[in-house]
Order: structure tokens, then sequence, then C-alpha cells
């Protein structure tokens, strides 16, 4: 069985197939992590990916264009992260309901739009989907080449989004601040900084990123729209960054072990792999929590995360 | 250096937070260049009144002038930008960030939005020489001692190039001689051109580096008076509104010392840092005798005193109390064998959330006659709170009140009163006066000699020198994890603990 | 006259009850369809539906529906025996439909789809047309009626191409688009060159993996040609457009019993239109699933109902 | 207007409307109760959903396979097999936090997916009833189902045993050393082990009651409404149980009045479909909308 699994076809189909799971989950968990850094949890990621895939798919249908679709999405997903930023700074909302409500509420509102605009079909419109595009030369690297510079944009910038927002937090006065509202509130309130401005940017920013997430599911995986789309790639999201240790490249970590014990799974049972299938579809989650346990022992997220600030507390 | 001119003017400044009004109708002024002490019990409303100064509260009602011009300053950005700094008797710094990171928090720069760490590092280079503050910029907050977080502090408000400063308590956590090195700094900045508030509740301090002080008690002001004509027993009872004794006698009926209580052997401990922190450190305490830990802060007392009582894994070493080896033994097991535990920070000690009843019976809820069957009696826990309440003069309105509503006296007041009320043979307490004005201190004091006339034993650990030559039987030095000394309070002077406490000494 | 009569009299009224939605592109949106189509084939007929309902609702949403007088009640959730059977018994005079249940009572027919007979055509297809002998079949949740159509399927495939090897992937759900997708996907990347969706609205996501890798595939419960007009050869229908409305004109002709309804290939549980995709399918091909689908139809020719039960039973006796 | 009349017509107008309320209701309420504990001592348990199942599966598993018990002992034995099971998958999470410090809300969140799995397992494999056609377990054995305690109702006997647990953990957290120590670690852990206070045990048995409580709504939804183990048979309660411990500010009577409220909600919001026509996907966003309200109105107080 060792020989089926080691082929080169086996294995540029395993990355590809894993870097297709993960990066909806990780264009989320960069997002998420965010809003967390900054003090704010968003349990509506599921939620906000959903109505990213929708309002993704109708941008792109309406407009004919893929890059108007994202942005939609992108910003539908802002102005839900936005209304989390409402709830939990301005309304000082308990951030876990909030989220969940924010989830229930958007499974609902894309369900209803989608029918409201498209109707209910039999035959689902659709759109064609984002092209791979092949790096020259590097797409010459054997083995790996051919698959991992064989993606499509949002793959490519998602990847180089992680050395931005890891310098962003290193080097910037944007990073800083956000970690020092998440960690510390009354600090940063006391050195001059505006603690629900930045945690406006920081959830919003978390919701474009979530937004973009879903509108791949619909763009760039499906080139369609339906209500199941993404099903528990929020949660997921939400696991990563903790198990990511809020910090980018972790997280990196994080969704590619996820993705690559997904993608695994499903090549080990088109093996005939000798368990029932339930148990080859826990794998990832076996293995999500196996690591955790090796690994990942003894991390706390941002002091702050999820209490809302109030400067007469002190 | 120009005097006369005021650069802020307080006038009838009101502000009340749900019941209690902590500023009542407060005029005060700053002039330039003076150093103005403001005094006052706990819960007097001094922090109250410079947060608003500050911009963190809005005042109810009262107008703030800053250099002749009235201005509305709603957050700290514009208190800043108006060149006031305040250190916060809180410290407002993030742990998890470097030392330089919380300088340049919230400062814009030419290249932003990128940082000029470069550049910063370089400034603060220049501020730590001019006033003789040393830190390391690349050390992370939660690595730094007490001491060290407040030089941090103050070299966030030097950075932004304040012109007015205002020091929260700034020495209730540092040694004399730290003190004296941040007096000298405060005269450097004074010498400056800037003018400087400092909240204290000793009045030594008060008395050697104020010009003018501002004397509050329950909200209002009572007095403002020139320091040089002033004395120390006028400002205590400005304060307290009654006379206040000054140095406690531990002579007075002075038991022989009993058995030894707690016995120390080569006590090994690691700190969060991950560093050795108490280095073979031995020592016994008797029964009806204090012994005293003086030191910096940051040498290893707080590891200690973990160690001691359960909190902190013991790397080697052996600690013994009455007989019974409790090396590594669970907090649990260490209080269930006679040991009282005053822990250096009262929050880490209370609930907030939970009723006086509640926190009196945090140590022995789950023994009878608080509970039984594992269901707690309510009755008992009331009626015991209540004795206690009254027995230690805790001030309450009643046994019910939440504990986070009762002032830092108070509250230190319950730890004291649950961690003594059931029967110890030993007591541990961590800086159990720190923060507390003169007329808590002076019974926290007096409870401790009470205790030692009464046979227990007690370690106190402290930074205060005062504190420790008039209460302790004998002196223990701790410097970087060790014991430097020891000393009875007979042989005991300021200078030779001063110079252990350096690492210079014996 | 009698034909004021007809339009005077109270109209009958039909309610349809589904867990999931009415547009999953799969095993709902059929039911719906065909309730739509009673609206349509029927005159005087009253539709009404629930939607999404979990299965601790379906009782309720059932005896909602009887208490307000309804007359013929469908629940479309085959897992929902004791709903069924709780209100159809509370409730005699109402009749009741139950798609692809197990029990039947004097007023609760059971509808039963019969798509292994369209499945073992759709395995003639993928035996005869696959060149690297290789097929998948990207099955939702492993239960009888999948299970019947993927033996069914497997069965095909054996009968004309002896050595073709078929994958087999169940993902668990029948509704995750993703997951549907990723198995396609390994299987593809396995060699596979025609896929079988074996399921419901997660075939959407195997349908569009397989234009994506340009792959040949089969869909299923309705006609999924337009999900991915350019591969899906044809689709293993089920018939619920077309046996839910034939039931209940049996109901309206006063000739409905407490029966199992098989729906054969002749009542709707056929292979789909081949659509534009014809001609990808050798002409051969097409001959001998006609001529197979007319041995079935004229009885010569048995394909068995392999249930999963009888198949976990004889695993466990030759264990 | 015509749709809000049937929302609360449908929960509190008649008695099989109120029935079906308290029938949603309780598995809301013990699920909520778990959360509720577990909140309480500051682990954030999102795992309320997987012990369900896991309390489902035991009390099935005993309901249908131990046989000859008369129903005084079967019935009781079922439903403790309930809670057991819930407890285990609850104390999995407490044990790997506090003794290897893992973080909960990753270790409950993938604990939940790994249980629904194996009930569908089960379900489709060895507890499969052979002589069904379709997917589901056999019959539990009457002795194992919680009487009907409303006639012509679904109201049954599972409800009631909720409304007593939430009595039952109100003096567990106000009257007893364990609730007083779960309360006192999620207030604040330092003081906690300052007053002697065993952590890490606290956070254990906390996980074992919170689990519990959860794994019961599974067994009453299993031995009180299904009387078998069928897929899906908690659509999401854990989840929402999370909401309603919140919305009934971690208190345990308070918690009672959400889960009703949401029952209420749910089931009219589903009967709105009938009565008014309004389509699910309006119904889920008045359901979001009203988590979402209530998540910023009642909840000033316990976050400071
Ligand atoms: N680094 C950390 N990361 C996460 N949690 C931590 C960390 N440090 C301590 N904890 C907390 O400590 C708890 C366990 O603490 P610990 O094992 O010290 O308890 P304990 O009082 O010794 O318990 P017991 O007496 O039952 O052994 C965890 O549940 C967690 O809440
Ligand atoms: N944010 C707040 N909310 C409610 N009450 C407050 C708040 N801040 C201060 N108080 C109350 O106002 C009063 C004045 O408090 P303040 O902190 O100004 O006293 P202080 O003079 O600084 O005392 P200390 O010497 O203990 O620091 C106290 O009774 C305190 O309990
Ligand atoms: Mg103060
Ligand atoms: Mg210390």
């Amino acid at each position: 069985m060792l020989d089926e699994i080691l082929t080169v076809t086996f294995l540029t189909g395993f990355l590809a197939a894993t870097l297709r799971i993960m990066t909806p989950i990780l264009i989320a968990a960069l997002g998420e992590m965010f809003a967390e850094r900054a003090g704010v949890l968003n349990l509506g990621i599921e939620g906000i990916m959903i109505i990213g895939s929708f309002a993704g798919f109708a941008g792109a249908y309406f407009t004919g264009s893929l890059l108007l679709g994202f942005v939609t999405g992108a910003l539908a997903g802002a102005l839900l992260g936005l209304a989390m930023g409402v709830l939990s700074i301005r309304l000082k909302a308990n951030q876990i309901v909030a989220g969940l409500g924010i989830w229930i509420l958007c499974q609902g509102l894309a369900s209803f739009l989608n029918r409201g605009i498209f109707g209910v079909v039999s035959v689902r419109p659709s759109v064609s989907i984002l092209p791979a595009i092949s790096l020259p030369l590097l797409n010459q690297v054997p083995l790996l080449g051919e698959t991992l510079f064989n993606q499509n944009i949002v793959v490519y910038l998602t990847l180089l989004a992680v050395p931005v927002f890891t310098f962003i937090f290193r080097r910037t006065s944007w990073g800083l601040s956000i970690d020092a509202v998440g960690e510390e509130p009354h600090a940063a309130d006391a050195a001059g900084i505006s603690v629900s401005r930045v945690r406006y940017i920081a959830v919003t920013f978390g919701g474009l990123m979530a937004g973009l997430g879903g509108a791949y599911l619909s763009l760039a995986l499906f080139g369609l729209y339906t209500d199941d789309l993404s099903t528990g790639l929020g949660w997921m999201a939400i696991v990563v960054v903790v198990f990511g240790k809020w910090r980018p490249w972790w997280i990196v970590g994080g969704a590619l072990i996820f993705g690559a014990a997904n993608a695994l799974q499903y090549r080990l049972q088109a093996l005939d792999f000798p368990l029932p299938y339930q148990f080859l579809l826990m794998i990832p989650f076996i293995v999500t929590l196996v690591i955790v346990v090796i690994f990942g022992r003894g991390q706390k997220g941002p002091s702050a995360l999820a209490a809302p600030y109030e400067r007469s507390e002190l | 250096m120009q005097r006369d001119a005021v650069v802020v003017s307080m006038e009838g400044i009101t502000k009340s937070f749900g019941g209690t009004t902590a500023n009542d109708d407060i005029s005060f002024c700053l002039e330039a260049g003076e150093i103005h002490g403001l005094l006052g019990e706990n819960g007097a409303g001094k922090t109250t009144l410079m947060n608003i100064l500050y911009g963190l509260h809005r005042p109810d009602s009262g107008c703030i002038l800053v250099n002749q011009v009235e201005r509305n300053i709603t957050s700290p950005h514009e208190a800043i930008a108006l060149g006031i700094g305040m250190v916060h008797q809180h410290f407002m710094q993030v742990p998890t960030l470097t030392v330089l990171d919380n300088v340049i928090l919230g400062l814009r720069n030419a290249r932003e939005p990128l940082l000029d760490r470069e550049g910063a590092r370089q400034r603060l280079g220049e501020l730590s020489a001019t006033y003789q503050l040393d830190v390391d910029p690349e050390a992370y907050i939660w690595q730094l001692s007490v001491g060290d977080r407040q030089r941090v502090e103050i070299l966030k408000a030097l950075y932004r190039d304040v012109s007015i400063l205002i020091l929260d308590e700034p020495t209730s956590v540092l040694t004399p001689q730290e003190a004296e090195e941040l007096f000298a700094m405060i005269r450097v900045c004074v010498n400056r051109g800037m003018s400087v508030i400092f909240i204290t509740h000793k009045l030594e301090e008060a008395m050697s580096i104020t010009d003018r002080v501002t004397v509050l008690r329950d909200g209002r002001v009572v007095a403002t008076r020139v320091t040089s004509e002033t004395t120390k027993a006028e400002l205590a009872r400005l304060m307290v509104g009654r006379e206040v004794l000054f140095r406690l006698s531990n002579d007075a009926a002075r038991s022989p010392a009993g058995p030894v209580a707690l016995e120390v052997e080569r006590l090994r401990a690691i700190s969060d840092r991950g560093v050795l922190a108490v280095r073979d450190v031995s020592f016994q305490v008797h029964g009806g005798e204090i012994v005293g830990i003086a030191g910096v802060d940051g040498n290893g007392q707080t590891e200690l005193v973990q160690a001691l009582t359960g909190l902190r894994p013991v790397e080697s070493g052996r600690v013994v109390v009455d007989g019974v080896d409790l090396t590594n033994a669970a907090p649990q097991r260490i209080l269930r064998q006679g040991v009282g535990h005053i822990p250096e920070d009262f929050d880490d000690a209370l609930v907030g959330a939970f009723t006086l009843v509640e926190n009196l019976a945090l140590d022995l809820h789950y023994t009878p006659p608080f509970s039984r069957w594992g269901v707690l009696n309510r009755e008992v826990m009331r009626q015991s709170a209540q004795q206690v309440i009254a027995r230690y003069d805790v001030r309450t309105p009643h046994e019910r009140v939440k504990a986070r509503t009762l002032s830092g006296g108070n509250k230190q007041k319950v730890v004291i009163a649950r961690e003594t009320s059931r029967a110890i043979k030993l007591l541990i307490a961590a800086h159990p006066t720190r923060g507390l004005d003169i007329g808590a201190e002076e019974y926290i004091r007096g409870l401790l000699l009470e205790l030692r006339n009464a046979g227990i034993a007690i370690l106190l650990v402290s930074t205060k020198l005062d504190e420790i030559l008039s209460l302790c039987d004998r002196i223990l030095v701790i410097e970087k994890g060790r014991l430097m000394g020891e000393m009875a309070r007979s042989e005991a002077d300021i200078e030779k603990i001063g110079l252990l406490m350096a690492g210079t000494g014996a | 006259t009698a034909q004021e009569d007809e339009t005077d009299a109270e109209p009958i009224r039909v309610a349809l009850v589904l867990d999931n939605a009415i547009d999953d592109q799969g095993w709902n949106q059929a039911g719906y369809e065909g309730l739509l189509a009673i609206e349509e084939q029927f005159e005087n007929v009253e539709i009404a539906f629930s939607e999404e309902i979990p299965i601790p609702d379906m009782e309720r949403a059932l005896r909602d529906y009887a208490s307000q007088g309804y007359d013929f009640i469908i629940l479309h959730s085959s897992i929902a025996k004791d709903a069924a059977i709780n209100t159809a018994t509370d409730y005699p005079e109402i009749m009741f439909l139950w798609t692809d249940g197990d029990t039947t009572m004097d007023n609760l027919a059971v509808i039963r789809p019969l798509a292994h007979e369209a499945s073992y055509l759709a395995g003639l297809i993928a035996g005869s047309m696959t060149e690297t002998g290789i097929i998948g079949m990207v099955g939702g949740i492993d239960i009888p009626s999948t299970h019947r159509s993927y033996e069914g399927f497997v069965m095909g495939v054996a009968e004309v191409n002896a050595d073709a090897q078929v994958l087999v992937n169940w993902i668990g759900s029948f509704l995750d688009v993703s997951a549907g997708n990723e198995a396609a996907m390994s299987q593809v990347e396995a060699g596979a060159d025609i896929i079988f969706g074996n399921g419901d609205g997660q075939n959407i996501g195997v349908l569009r993996a397989c234009e994506e890798t340009e792959t040949l595939c089969i869909g299923a419960v309705r006609d999924q040609y337009d999900v991915a007009p350019s591969v899906v050869l044809t689709s293993v229908g089920w018939g619920f457009e077309t046996g839910i409305p034939l039931v209940f004109g049996d109901y309206l002709e006063g000739k409905f019993e407490g029966q199992f309804y098989e729906i054969n290939l002749e009542e709707g549980a056929d292979l789909m239109p081949y659509h534009e995709n014809e001609e990808l399918i050798p002409e051969e091909v097409r001959e001998l699933v006609e001529e197979k689908r007319q041995e079935i139809i004229d009885g010569d020719l048995e394909i068995p109902v392999i249930d999963f039960a009888e198949e976990m039973e004889e695993e466990e006796e030759t264990d | 207007m015509q749709a809000y009349g049937a929302l609360v017509y449908s929960a509190f107008g008649s008695v099989n409307g109120f029935a079906e309320t308290m029938v949603k209701a309780c598995p809301l309420l013990l699920a909520g109760l778990g959360v509720t504990v577990a909140f309480r001592a500051r682990f954030w348990n999102i795992g309320a959903e997987g012990q369900i199942y896991a309390g489902g599966i035991m009390a099935a598993v005993v309901g249908i396979y131990i046989t000859g018990l008369p129903a005084v002992v079967h019935l009781p034995l079922t439903v403790l097999a309930g809670a057991v099971g819930g407890a285990l998958w609850g104390l999995v999470p407490g044990y790997l936090k506090a003794r290897l410090k893992v973080n909960e809300v990753i270790t409950t969140l993938m604990l939940n997916y790994v249980i629904i799995l194996l009930a569908g397992y089960l379900i489709h494999g060895p507890m499969r009833d052979r002589a069904s056609g379709i997917t589901i377990s056999p019959q539990l054995l009457q002795t194992a189902w919680l009487p009907t305690v409303i006639p012509r109702t679904r109201f049954h006997a599972g409800i009631l045993l909720a409304l007593a647990l939430a009595v039952v953990v109100y003096w567990l957290l106000e009257r007893t050393v364990l609730g007083f120590q779960i309360r006192t670690v999620g207030e604040n852990e330092r003081a906690a082990r300052v007053a002697g206070v065993r952590v890490g045990r606290t956070i254990i048995l906390t996980m074992i009651v919170s689990g519990a409580l959860a794994g019961l709504a599974g067994a009453a939804e299993v031995a009180g409404l299904q009387h078998r183990l069928v897929d899906e048979f908690s659509p999401g309660y854990g989840f929402l149980a999370v909401a309603v411990a919140l919305l009934g500010n971690l208190h345990p009577i308070g918690v009672v009045f959400a889960s009703v409220l949401f029952a209420a909600l749910l089931n009219g919001a589903d009967a709105m479909q009938r009565a008014a026509s309004v389509p699910v996907p309006v119904i889920f966003v008045i359901e979001g909308l009203v988590i979402v309200l209530v998540s910023a109105r009642f909840f000033r107080q316990r976050s400071g």
C-alpha cells in the first residue's frame, strides 16, 4: 500500500489538495488573528464567510468581473465585522453571544438574499472560477513546483500576506497598538491610543478577511453559491488562530496541518483503507487535537480577549 | 526657575462614581517649577483628581486651566499634547511588550506607520543618562522588578517631553535608596523647568521633597500648606483628622522566642523568567519572633514567599514547618499545617466579586464548621465573618458587601483577618502595608506585633526599612536571591542594611 | 353545474415537510419539485411546505399540518420514522406519504426509489468509457438507498469491464460541497477518469471538481446536467418529481393504499437525458444501455437490491 | 403581525404549544446549565454539543441493549448512562486543561466533530436497526423511556428533570464546597490558589459536572423524544446552549427563563413558516437578530 501512496501524482495531488483546503481557512484565520489580538473574539466568522461567499458570487455574477466579486465579498465581510465591532465595542455586548448571533443571522441572510436575487432555481447560476497562474521557472522545481507554483492569485496573495502581517506586528505602530489594546487596554488608553478605534479597525479587517475567505469558496473553488459552501470552515479558522498562538506563521502551520490531514483522509478512503469512513473523517480533528496536546500547551490568548473595555473600571 | 506662574489650575472639580463622591468641589493649583505634594488617606480622591487632569476621567463639574487656558481634556492623548505626563499608581504598561515598545507606544514618528526603534533607542539612552534611570530597553516588562517598571513609567513620561509630571505614589514600592534616586531625578526635572505633582503616603518624603502640599480628606481639600511652614504632625492630623502615633515600639511585652516554627534549608526556586531566583537560602523563624527580610524589590522575595507557600515549585532544599516537611506540598496542605500567608498584592488573595463572608471563608470553607459533607453552612460563615469584621475593625457597612468595593486598607485588613484568624503558628507576610495610608499602616503594624506577642512566628518581607527596623527581632537581607547577612535588631541600622541590600556589605 | 361544483369544492390541501432547504440542488429540491408537480398537474390543490426542519421537530411539523386539516402530507426524510408512524396513527383520516421509508400503515405509504437500476445503467456507461480502468464513486452518507445505487453501479461496471477498479469515498454528509469537491479531486488524482456522484447537495462539489479537471461524471437524484454541462454525461434520477405526483394521483382516484410504491425506470427513477453530451458517449454504449434498460423493464434482467444491512450481515458471516 | 401572533400563540397559546415549547426547552436548559457551570469556572466549554451526543449514545446503548430490567431500574440507569457519557466527554478537555494546560476552545470544538462522527458510525454500523430499511438504531426498550407527563403531547419527564436540575445546580453553585470553588476559580484563579483551592482538581470536577448535564440533555432527547439514536438528534442545541447560558446571566434560574424564551422563539419561528408562510431564511435572520440584540441588551453587568 505504501508504494501506492508514495507516487509523484499522489504527492502533488496531496499538496494541491492541502493548499486548496487550507487557503480559505487561512484567510479567515489571519483576519481573526487581528481581531483577537486587539481583544475582540469574533465567533461569527463562519457566518461572515457564508455571506462573503454569497456576496462575492453575486458581485462577480452581475459585474462579470471576478475581481469585483472579491471586492464585494470583502466589503460585505467588512460590514459584518464592523457590526460585530459596534456590538462588542460600543454596546459592550457579550462577544460570545454576539458572535453566535451573527453566525445564525448570516446563514439566514445569505440564503434570503440568494433566494431573493436568484430565486429557487433548479439550475444554479455560475461563473467561471479563478484561473491558476503558473509561475515560470519556479514551476520547474521537481516534485513540488508543479502544484506549489501553479495556484490562483489569491493563494499567492494569502501566502504573501503572512510575512506582511508578521512585519506589521513586528515593525509598525499599527501592530504595536493592536497588541497593546488587546493585551492591556488601560495602558494603551493612557498612552494616548484610542482603544475603540483600534478595535474597530481590527475587527472590521477581520470581517473583511473572513468575507474574502468566503468569496474564495464561491469564486476560486466552485464558481457558484449554495447555502452549504462553508460547513464549519469558520470554526476551523477560530481553532487555527488559537492553535497558531495568535502568530501568522504558526497559523499557517495550523491551517497546513488541518489541510494535510484532510487531504490525506480523502486519499486513504479512495485507497480503500480498512477503517469505517467515519473514522477516516475524524482524522483531521484528532490530528489537530493530538498536535495541540503535544506542542500547544500553556498558551494563553491576549489578556483582554473578549473583555469589553471601560475606562472608569480602573 | 520661575515660581509664580500657575501652570495648572483645577477649579471646583466634582466627580462621583455611583454613590461615592471621590472629588467634592476640589480646587487645586500647580505653580511652574514647583514640586507639589498631594496627601490623603486611602480613598481620599487623589488618584481620581489626577486621572481627571490626565483625561482618564471626565469631571462632573469644574474646569481645568492649563497655562491659563481653559481646556477640556477628554483623553490621555490630549493631556499628552498639553505636556502632561502621569506615572500611575497601577502601572500602565503592556507586560508582553518590551520596555522600548512600551515607551514608544501611541507615539507618532516621521516614518509612520513604521516604527523607528533605532531612533527611539538612542533617545531613550540619552534620557536614561540625563535622569540616571537605568533600564534595559530590550527587556520585556513582565521580566522587570517593580522598581524597574516604575523607571519605565517615568521614562515614558519624559520621552513625551512633558512639562507637567504627575507621580502617583511612586515610592510605595521603592527602597529608601531607590526613593533617593527618584528624588534626585525629580530635582533634575524641576531644574529643567518641569512642574511636578507628587502623591505619597509617606510624610517624611512629603516634608523632604515638596515645595507645597495639598491635603485631601474624603474627597475635599482640607488645606494647602507651604512645606517649610508645616510639620509632619500637622499634616498627619490634617489627613486623618486625629493625632497619629509615629513609632510603634516592638519591645513592649516581648516574650522570649519559642521553638522553631519555620526552618528553611538551602532552598532554591526558579522565577517565571526561568532564572534561579532563590539561591540556597537557609534560615529559621521561631515562635514569638518577627524575622524581617529586607531587600530591593525583585531580588527573589516574591519567589521565596511563593516557594514557602506552595505556589511555586521548590527546585531543591527543604521547607519544614513546625517539624513537618512541607517541601513542595500543595498550598492547601501548607495552609492546614498552620501557615498564614499575606501575598504581596491583596488582589491575589481576595475575590473582588465575592462578599466579605465568602472571602473570609475562602481558606477553610471545606472543613467543619463551615461545611459538612461538601455542603456549605452559610449561617456559620456569616456569623464568623461578623465576628472577624468586628475584631479586626474592617470598615464596611455590613458583611455582605463585595470585596472590590472596599478601600485598599480595608481589603488588606480582610486578608490579614482571614489569614490570622485561624489557628496559625507561622505568618508569612509580604509587604503587608504597601500602598496603605498611615492610619492603616499603623493598625497593621500593631497587629503584627500583637500576633508576635501571642507566640506566632512571623516572616515579614518588606522593602520599607523603617518597617523592618521598627518591627523585626531579627533581620535578614536578600540580594540576588541570596541571604547576605543576618543581624539582631539591636545591631541593625539603616546604613548597614542598605549596604547589604546593595550587595556590597558584610 | 358540475364544473362550478368542482371549483367551489374545498381545495385538497397538500403539505410537504423537508429536513433541508428546498434549493439544495439534490434530495430536498427533488421533493419540492414533486410537490410543485402536484400543483401543476392537478386542479384545485393547495400546497404548503416546511423546510429545514431538524429531526426533533419533524413530528411537530407533521402534527401542525395534520391539525390544520391538510389532507395529504408528505414526509421527505427517511430517518424520521417515529414521527411518521406516531402522526399517522393519531390522524387515521389523513394520508401520509413517506419517501424512502421502511414502514407502511393503512394511511401511510412509502415511496421507494429503485435507483439502483438506473445506477446499473450508469455503471455500464462508466465501465465502457473508462480509459484508465479506474472509476470513482463519491457518496454522501452510506445509507440503504445510496448503497443500493452504489452496488448497482458497481454491477454495471463489472458487466462491461471486469478489470475496472471503483474507488469509493463516502463523505458523511449530503450537504458538504467542499468535501464532495475534495473527494472527487482525490479520485481524479488517483487516476479516475469517470466519477459517479452518488449523493445530493454535495454532488455540486463533485461535479464542479470534475468540470475543473475535465473528468467525465454522472450526477444523481435529479438531472444535474446544468451543474457542470461540459462533463455531466447523465444523472441517475430517483424519480421523486414523477413519483410523488403519481402516488397523489392514486390518492385522488381513491386508489391510495398504505403500501410501498416502488419507483422504477418507467416511473422516473431512470437515467436522465444526455443533453449536449450525447455525442461523447459512443453509440454502441448508448445502444447497450437502451438494450439493458428494456431488459430490466421487461423483467428479463433483474438487478438485485443489495442493501447495506444484508451486505453487513454477509460480512459478519464471512468474518 | 399575523406572523408574530402565530409565534406567541404557538408557544404558549395551547396545551400542545406549551408542551412543545417545554420539549424544546429541555435540551437547551440541560445543556445551558452545563455551559453555565463550566463558564462560571471560566472554562470556555464550546463542546456541549459533543457532550450531548456522548450522553445520547450512552443512553441509547443502555436503553437498547440492557434487557430484562424493570422500568424503575432501567430508566434511571439509562438516564445515568447519559450523564456518565457526557461527563466522560467533558472530562477529556477538563483533564487536558487542568493537567496539560491545553486550550479548551480547541479541544472542545474538535471533540464535537469526533463524537458526532462516532455517533454516525454507530448508527450506520453496529447499532443500526437491522430489521429496518433505514439507518436508525432500534428503539429503546419501553422500560427505558422517559414517561409522557401530559397525555397526547410530547411533554416528557425529562423536562421535569431539567427543571429540578436547575434548582440543584443553583444549590450546587451557591451552597456547596464544589460550587464555591468553581466560582472562586472562575473569578480569581490566583486568589483561589493562595487560599488553598486545588485549581486543577476543581476544573476537572467542573467539567465532569458540566459534561454530565449536557449528557443528560442527550439522554433526555434519546429516552424522552426519539427513543432511538438517530443522526442529528441534536441540531446544534449545544451551541444554542452557550447563548442560553449567557442570556441567563450564568445563573441557573436565569437559564430556565432563557431556555424557555429560546424554545418559544425557535418553535414560534418554525410555526411562522406554516401559519404565515414566512420563508425559512427570514426566520434565521430573526433568530440571529434576537440573539444579537439580546447579547447587547442584557449583558453589561457580568462583564465587570
Ligand atoms: N501557562 C498556562 N497556560 C494555561 N493555563 C494555565 C497556565 N498556567 C496555569 N494555568 C491554569 O492552571 C490550571 C491547573 O493548575 P494546577 O495544575 O497548578 O492546579 P492545582 O491547583 O495544582 O491543582 P491540583 O491541586 O488539583 O493538582 C489550569 O487549569 C489553568 O487554568
Ligand atoms: N472607577 C471607579 N469606580 C467607582 N469608584 C471609584 C472609582 N475610582 C475611584 N473610586 C472611588 O473613589 C474614591 C477615591 O478613590 P481614589 O482612587 O481617587 O483614592 P486615592 O486617594 O487615590 O486612594 P489611594 O491612596 O488608596 O490610592 C474611593 O472611594 C474609590 O473607591
Ligand atoms: Mg490612589
Ligand atoms: Mg517581589
